[in-house]
């Protein structure tokens, strides 16, 4: 078994992928800078989802070919378009929209998610770092639903899944699943409990590297 | 593919259920949902909250919807309207009861409810009898109220253009209470007299973005509740 | 004396034209229904004043000639206009201009002011009238400036001025000043005092007809 | 006549005082109004209390700013920027104070203190470190916290288009804390690309009606900051 391959379970994209297929048509959806900017690129044919951008912008398209406007950007300040039927609005109505959890589903990135839905992922603490937050504490205390895309460990292969997060909040108790390389875990009463396991990964090494009891799939009954 | 437009007014207001908490917009008949509110009386759900700026005039519109006695209770700045009895006979006789809230209250508490806050605190009413009975407290020297959020199950609007996404554009003055009612309402049903295509209306200019309105309705050509007033007009 | 007239002060044009005199060019204005809206018939020459009307609009214009449009009306629902430069918005930005200090200057009706400042406008209380408040509350609450245009006395010949007001108040220690047919009056923290009489009518004329304490003009040192 | 155009952004700023509180608006450079930023650095007024999403980036308009050690303290959801080493070396060496506030909880306050409401309470931040020291309070069964209006005596806008009445548009998302901020400040100075004659644009359309600015100065080619940044400019 020297063949043994470096990479085990799911790559940046393809975990993208993966959650991108639970998007149900129809939903308005905030996705984070980073990992989750991929998501709208492998959203299913046939499927419209309406993006918004917190900085005052719903119907979010990809970004331009050629020279784009510096005044059309998302909420990482990357150059972006805007769809037939898109919106500008200001600040206090685009938090509303976050607030008043009239957006269905926002996909974020994270240091840390605890089992009971806690969520970390604005700041390492560490006393040199500038502390900023953005929009990352109103979009989970706001949105209907909270996806988490994150690798399954960190670099040094720490835990991301964990008891309780030592890392400061961003919210208590909003996360409802996580898609990282390694399964689909779902944040439930009882606890983690995998979704789905990526393919050729064990329900046992993917337990081992989280830090939370974690319940296997629920049976087919 | 999003398209919330809505073949008639009959179904779009076919789910309202008894009690349901229904907003109506419109000042005066500026803005008055007419045709979807006579949706509203054929569909026949009673028991209903109504939160509505005015108590209608005439015999038709909202006045109508009172007079059928559909309405257990509205949440109103003014029902006091120079062209009906309806509300005051209902009122006198102890059949529909009336939570009245200045006007700029009720503009804030809707909007609040549409952007997620709970409460607020205004100086609008203090040492008034609209402020009996609640919270006061004092900011920087000054005594406020604290005033929550007024949230519903279904908005009745009147726009003037639409497109699929629910974007909405109002005409002058008709614009009023729709986009807070639209933001503030788990079901905003919007009457325009055009939807048109995705991309028609500039996205500089949208007043209600699609997000906040779940049905769009073309109705060509709303009537004016003064008009039908002055004709007599009686509905149903 | 038989020949004393029967209109002792001024007549509501006169009241309405005193008060358009104190308005300074280029405030923001809002008029209350009734005697109020007779006040930018007569504001002078040369003073450009803004409108705003509760329901939504910003830079009202008067009453259209011809037909007017159902969906353009004011805060009194009568047909008006709309000057170049006018913007229309929805309720919550209207009521944030009032709340928010915004406006310059309110007109309003009143039917009883006490020498503290308190208004009472709205309702007469007697058990078998409909409530009905509108927007008067918030714009004594919000407005810079409240001043109020009434009769000095009722038709039964009551006094409006007051020691304490004996109908549900509008709101508290919300009124700067009144115009009435018989004096200008600043409420003060002395209480009421006379700006300036009427022509023809005497100071003990005024105080014989005020229900509160009233000073007389101050004099020039 | 009411004539808010402003001769130039040196005028327009003129009477910033020490200590003044002033808004800036801007998501990054999107609506970041550079020439009144840089006409502010000219006048020379010191410690200023800046409320702003972001700390700019390079070291012209906002940054050049704190660069210049005008900013006494910063409030602001997101400090840290790709293109700036001007923030964090004052902060770390504790000449610049910061109050860290989730963007959408700073608009509301922003927008709050526009609309003359003195608090408001939230869900964003709860449990997290920003609410400490914050009064909470459960509604409904879920926990909010208290926050505060939050005005200015300034405010620095980037526009499109305005006129003599001070009503405003904007370009796409260089919207964003324009509208709120002109409505919280006390002076609303507002850059446009073209000063039009009243009754040119739509009412409609209006997006700050006049009312919420006070000032309007034309700017008919507005730098970008990121290509200024990309030249390598500093400021002044």
């Amino acid at each position: 078994m020297s063949s043994t391959p470096t990479v085990i379970g799911r790559t940046r994209e393809e975990m993208a992928q993966r959650l991108a297929q639970d998007i149900p048509d129809g939903s308005y959806v905030n996705l984070g800078i980073g990992i989750p900017e991929l998501v709208a690129k492998f959203v299913p044919e046939g499927r419209e989802l309406v993006y918004h951008t917190e900085n005052g912008l719903l119907g979010m398209g990809p970004s331009p070919e050629g020279a784009g406007d510096p005044e059309l950007i998302n909420a990482g300040k990357r150059h972006v378009t805007a769809i037939p039927g898109a919106s500008f609005f200001h600040h206090a109505d685009s938090f509303s929209m976050i607030r008043g959890g009239h957006i269905d589903l926002c996909v974020l990135g994270a240091l840390q998610i605890a089992c009971n839905g806690d969520l970390a992922n604005w700041s390492t603490g560490t006393p040199d770092a500038i502390p900023a937050v953005g929009g990352a504490m109103d979009l989970v205390a706001g949105v209907k639903s909270i996806y988490v895309i994150t690798q399954h460990c960190t670099k040094d292969g720490e835990p991301k899944l964990v008891e309780s997060c030592t890392y400061p909040l961003t919210g208590c108790g909003v996360v409802n699943r996580i898609y990282s390389d390694l399964a689909v875990v779902d944040v439930t009463p009882d606890g983690f409990r995998v979704v789905e396991l990526s393919p050729g990964v064990e329900f046992e090494y993917v337990r081992e590297r989280t830090g939370a009891p974690l319940l296997p799939p629920e049976t087919d009954h | 593919m999003i398209n919330k437009q809505i073949a008639s007014a009959a179904d779009a207001v076919a789910d309202v259920f008894d009690g349901a908490t229904v907003m109506i917009g419109g000042f005066g008949e500026a803005g008055s949902p007419v045709e979807l509110i006579h949706a509203l009386i054929d569909q026949g759900a009673r028991g209903l909250t109504v939160v509505s700026n005015n108590a209608g005039s005439g015999e038709v519109g909202l006045a109508a919807l009172i007079k059928n006695e559909r309405v257990a209770k509205i949440v109103c700045s003014y029902p006091r309207t120079a062209n009906s009895t309806v509300f005051p006979e209902l009122y006198h006789s102890g059949r529909i009861e009336l939570e009245l809230v200045p006007q700029g209250t009720l503009a804030e508490r809707i909007r609040a409810a549409g952007a997620g806050i709970p409460a607020f605190y205004t100086a609008s009413a203090v040492g008034t009898p609209l402020a009996e009975g609640k919270e006061s407290r004092t900011f920087d020297g000054r005594e406020y109220i604290l005033e929550r959020a007024l949230k519903a199950d279904f908005a009745l609007i009147k726009g003037k253009t639409g497109d699929r996404h629910g974007n909405i554009l109002y005409n002058k003055t008709a614009r009023n209470f729709g986009p807070i009612m639209a933001m503030a309402s788990a079901n905003a049903i919007v009457q325009v007299e055009q939807v048109v295509d995705a991309g028609t209306i500039d996205p500089e200019v949208v007043v209600s973005p699609g997000i906040f309105v779940q049905r769009v309705v073309e109705i060509a050509e709303p009537a004016h509740e003064s008009a039908l007033v002055a004709a007599g007009e009686v509905y149903p």
